[in-house]
């Protein structure tokens, strides 16, 4: 056991974070700068970050969860408005089913709520389906139903909206929507795949999380120290500086148990895996929505303010938490792997 | 000790249900949609044509001379019509009752408790927020007049207003609670610029800047003597805590029982996890009644203007974010079936425990003023 | 609508709280002191207390609710180790079927876990049974079936055991303990009344949980003032300070809401009396645990021992908590009550 | 990053889980039950006896060199076997380690580390607890011995403990953190009285106050220098502070382990509102295992004794009172049925946020040290 970071992995994580230090948005005004925008999708396109989970040689991907969410975690603390977690786990559900890489930009879609994969039956997607981090995707990956297992097709997206995340829009997909099967499947996706895959999507928003927590720690410290009211700064009161320190532990503890989901991805079987995934996506979910509250309420008047960056964060926050579920639906994961009762079946 | 009605509050209530019946103008919930903020207006103007609005004021601002807990009973058919909850206006009320001469409160209450005339408060500035006392924005004498120079924020509906009550300094040479002075400036002079504030759930019409650049004001329209606004200051802040002053029983009322619809709707979609955050949205929503219930009632005794409306406004933040949060869990915070109410009710529920006085400053003026705790 | 006490309700108050002063226990030694302890049990007796839910002519009980939360919220608040929940809600049961008053001290007795009524069948008590607040109890009433509804019946009670609540002692009755009838029932307990009756224990019990915040506060603060570290008082940190003042706000919302259902127990339908204390049992459940939680923090290494009130404040509290239901169950009434789901039946 | 074994960690794991399969001595749940403390001195020596204790510690003084994340690895066994978590005795050992000179680690170490010696702690006084330098017990030299003379509480195993580190002023005339000093002070003498102290579950063993009526200890027992003590202290106690160092992640496994048994066997008894609380005490725990082998892989750098230890404390009192709500929520706060092991568990929790530093002065110690915020 050593969970330090490998020195490539420290590599990689100063490599995003020269890139959101260089490119994201310091201002809520900045997100409309498109210049800036392009530059950062191109930068994260160059530096390769979304095909970590493509196949290598032996059909195993490129990186592991641990990179993958090195990477995503830069993303969130510098609330990159630029896509990475859907077009991951669309080249990781390629890879899966061993067909080639998507030639044209990619997502996943999920049910309305976010919280499940998508299974088309008869062709078509039954209930309407909902495109996450969809900026740039033409298109978004869906399961169909095959023997015990699933193959996958892709539904084409229409034009992109906001959503609660500033940051990463979504593409609502009316019910009905034709699924085109994505060609050269070599396998059929099973149960084990199915849970690992499940257990990427929540240690990548694990990993996003934990980001938004410590950007949300860096810029309201960053406020309490230069804010003043009554002759000091506020961060000088003992309330402040509680409410920081709580938020600085939360994000520390949510680190702990998100490196581990990374971890468990591709080093333990799915089931496991989705275990450990689950554990800390219920953990960083709770904190993060803690973290963010303290963060706008730290910053008092302007925190509510759309010109701050604090509900940004919180909204960016708020899309990661519900990605493949939320609070209640792994903790019931946790209950049921522990042999308790919850339920755990696709829907 | 009675929750119940007697026979005269009885009669008031089926009247006002009544007429409830038949008047429910049905605006979007409050704070979430701009529209709400235009049809507020009417709907008080309504409320007062047909005699309900302002019961427990005087008769001779165009309230009722009602005992305070008829508020309550309107609050509760509001709550129980689905009706939008009264406008809050009754903090500038009050304060102008306790501190205006007669000349003032003959002049503007009328219009403010009619709703005919629009009013915003400008109290807050950039640089003090919780340390109101710290403002900056000034007045100086002039003839008649006192020309006012300064930088407002957090000035609720200043986009609609007729009147602004103003806090400014008109002596800088004293200690800084002592030289501040209220005033009535109206808004219609080419010397105020009025900026909305967008808020983090994208409204952009209940809050603004407001900017005076030598805007003028007749010395008539002075609250209180020179370098009493402090005191004005701080009866309005007493009030603006008090959710039975501010009618925000009617509030979360109304929400909760919408989010009681949503999951009646379709009953299968929610679990336990959402279902509890709804039944303590439920309670809370339950216990703020009761309360207002019990501060209303100890009004019957005199109003009082003590520490306690800082109690109220940390049980009213608790409501509010509680009922917050059950519109997130029910709502869904990634929804994109339909629309983004409830997403937009959680976001705006943040604010309360930052306007009218942070929740950090209420527990320090419940720790000092109630429990006499020693200062630091 | 006037929901201040009345002049009366002040007095009784006022009568209380001379009791409570005189004679409830200082100091954890102070509970050792039997002849206090008897003093108390005696002035209780005396003042006639144990007797505000018998009948009157009109069969109608003597004192409402509120009269007896007012009792109920001095005792808890002086951890008055005296009877009073117990022989208070015995005596509105017998008044409840028409039956006499009893002649030997009386309690009731709840399910194992307290949540629920006893319902006996068979002439038994099936799965056993707690008869609370048994101090001086001879005997604990039980439900019999009866058509559609109850009538009562008493278990004769061995030894008391202290529990978790050092001030109010229960006895544990073995599966199969015998019921005797109760004699001179004049008509059965329905299901109005049986929620009015349960109205009436939760209420009570919240009364006593605002008592014991209440209490909590005061002592706690009285220490704030005194403990000194770092050559200040330890209640000037704003970090106590703004604990004390979330107990302070936490009491006043429970006091508020408990008023109102102290008053629904004689003033409203027996289903909306209970569903006015199930919501005031959720809110003061949750309210106490965190008050007596910040009692025993803002007392330190001291609050965790045994000589500190903290911890007999806390113990009652639970108990109070867990008669008839504590949070969840309370919750789940609130929802049944608004039509979306939960359980209400008897067990 | 690897949460995995190494073939040499995958060997050692494998020999533990054999031998703990057979060496398991059940103990009572800790905390719970005072046969609990004198059952875990013979636990102690029996895991040293079999060169499973003091895994990351040196060679020369009872350890095994290995690596520190070898103990998380003895954690993780201990949960699956449901062991007792292995001894807290780490912070002891790091601060002589660090602080005590040749001849102090020769003579005591070994004991300590073996668990032939018990040992204790006289740090906090009546009038020192957080604010622990205000100590008043006083050390005064006569010939080759210090007279020691004072108050201790708090003090871990007192009543059974053969050495007492005590904390003690030297030099009452300098500043009040430079005038202490430490010592390994013999408590077999008649110059000391040992009180149990019953805490609010009920035992009576774990802690005790400890007072000094001119209690003898030789000069050569002074750990580091005269007027070195506070040094010492800080080390100990930001060790105190670490979940790794105290084997703390092996407790609430076993606890939280065991709750999820009792639900296993009586399903139906249980709520959402229970197994929600029991979710999260399985999610805490789980987060408090990633943590620690987190920390202790940041050792294989090298030990450090920054503020992080203050952190760990907070997530571990987050961790020991989430288990101790969901040991109430499904132990029953009232339950009469059996042993009432499950409300101990939860009354024992609320010392967590004050024992090694009460919770606020954690956070005092991260507002200014690690996110460096100004002081008032």
């Amino acid at each position: 056991m050593d969970v330090r970071l490998s020195p490539e992995q420290v590599m990689l994580r100063d490599a995003a974070r020269q890139v959101v230090d260089r490119l994201c948005p310091r201002t809520v005004g900045e997100f409309d700068d498109a210049e800036r925008a392009g530059k950062l999708d191109a930068a994260v396109v160059a530096s390769g970050w979304l095909e970590l989970r493509t196949a290598s040689d032996d059909g195993r991907p490129w990186a592991t969860g641990v990179e993958v969410a090195v990477v995503a975690e830069e993303l969130g603390r510098g609330l990159a408005d630029t896509a990475f977690l859907g077009p991951t786990m669309a080249a990781d559900l390629r890879r899966l089913v061993g067909a080639s890489p998507a030639n044209t930009p990619e997502t996943i879609a999920l049910s309305a709520d976010l919280s499940q994969p998508v299974v088309a039956r008869g062709g078509a997607v039954g209930r309407g389906a909902v495109a996450v981090d969809a900026r740039g995707a033409t298109s978004a990956l869906v399961l169909l139903p095959d023997g015990d297992g699933y193959t996958i097709g892709a539904i084409a997206l229409g034009s992109v909206t906001t959503g609660v995340d500033l940051t990463r829009p979504v593409v609502s997909c009316p019910p009905g929507a034709a699924v085109s099967r994505i060609e050269g499947q070599r396998r059929p996706l099973g149960v084990d795949d199915l849970s690992r895959w499940r257990a990427l999507g929540l240690a990548v928003t694990c990993a996003d999380l934990v980001g938004v927590m410590r950007g949300a720690v860096t810029v309201t410290c960053d406020y309490a120290r230069s804010r003043r009211q009554y002759g000091a700064a506020i961060g000088s009161f003992q309330a402040v500086q509680h409410l920081l320190a709580d938020a600085y532990v939360a994000a520390e503890g949510s680190a702990s148990i998100a490196l581990h989901a990374g971890w468990a991805v591709d080093a333990l079987d799915g089931p496991d895996a989705l275990e450990a995934a689950s554990a800390a996506k219920a953990y960083c979910t709770r904190a993060a929505r803690s973290v963010c509250e303290t963060a706008i309420q730290v910053h008092g008047g302007i925190g509510n303010t759309w010109e701050c960056l604090a509900h940004v964060l919180l909204r960016r926050a708020l899309l990661s938490g519900e990605v493949l579920g939320g609070v209640g639906a792994n903790l019931a994961r946790v209950l049921a792997a522990h042999g308790i009762g919850g339920d755990d079946g696709l829907r | 000790m009675d929750f119940g009605d007697s026979p005269e509050e009885r009669a008031f209530r089926l009247h006002l249900r009544e007429w409830l019946g038949h008047n429910n103008p049905g605006l979007p919930t409050s704070s979430t949609s701009d529209e709400y903020w235009a049809g507020q207006a009417a709907w008080h103007q309504t409320l007062f044509g047909a005699g309900f609005f302002g019961l427990s004021w005087p008769k001779a601002v165009g309230g009722h001379d009602l005992p305070s807990v008829y508020e309550a009973i309107l609050d509760e058919e509001i709550i129980a019509a689905g009706a939008p909850p009264r406008p809050s206006v009754g903090y500038l009320v009050q304060g102008l009752l306790r501190h205006g001469n007669e000349d003032v409160q003959r002049r503007f209450l009328p219009g403010l408790v009619s709703g005919r005339d629009r009013w915003c408060q400008g109290f807050s500035e950039p640089d003090a927020g919780s340390d109101l006392a710290s403002l900056r924005t000034r007045a100086v004498t002039d003839g008649s007049e006192y020309v006012i120079t300064g930088h407002k924020v957090w000035t609720s509906y200043s986009d609609a207003a007729d009147w602004c009550l103003v806090l400014a300094r008109t002596d800088p040479d004293v200690p800084k609670h002592r030289g501040i002075s209220a005033f009535i400036v109206p808004m219609g002079q080419h010397a105020i610029e009025q900026r909305p504030i967008r808020m983090i759930n994208g409204i952009t019409r209940e809050f603004g800047e407001v900017i005076f650049d030598e805007a003028r004001v007749d010395a008539a329209n002075m609250v209180g003597e020179p370098g009493e606004g402090w005191r004005l200051a701080m009866t309005v802040v007493s009030h603006e805590r008090e959710p039975g002053e501010l009618g925000y029983v009617a509030r979360y009322g109304k929400l909760v029982n919408e989010l009681v619809h949503a999951v009646e709707e379709q009953p299968d979609k929610y679990g336990p996890e959402q279902r509890r955050d709804l039944a303590w949205a439920l309670v809370e929503a339950d216990m703020l009644r009761c309360h207002v219930s019990r501060r209303l009632s100890d009004r019957l005794d005199g109003l009082s203007h003590g520490p306690e409306g800082s109690v109220d406004k940390l049980l009213m933040t608790g409501v509010e974010q509680a009922v917050g949060h059950a519109a997130l869990s029910i709502g869904g915070a990634a929804s994109t079936e339909g629309d983004d109410t409830w997403l937009k009710v959680y976001l705006y529920s943040r604010a309360q425990s930052v306007m009218g006085g942070t929740s950090q400053i209420q527990r320090n003026l419940i720790a000092s003023r109630i429990l006499e705790l020693p200062t630091s």
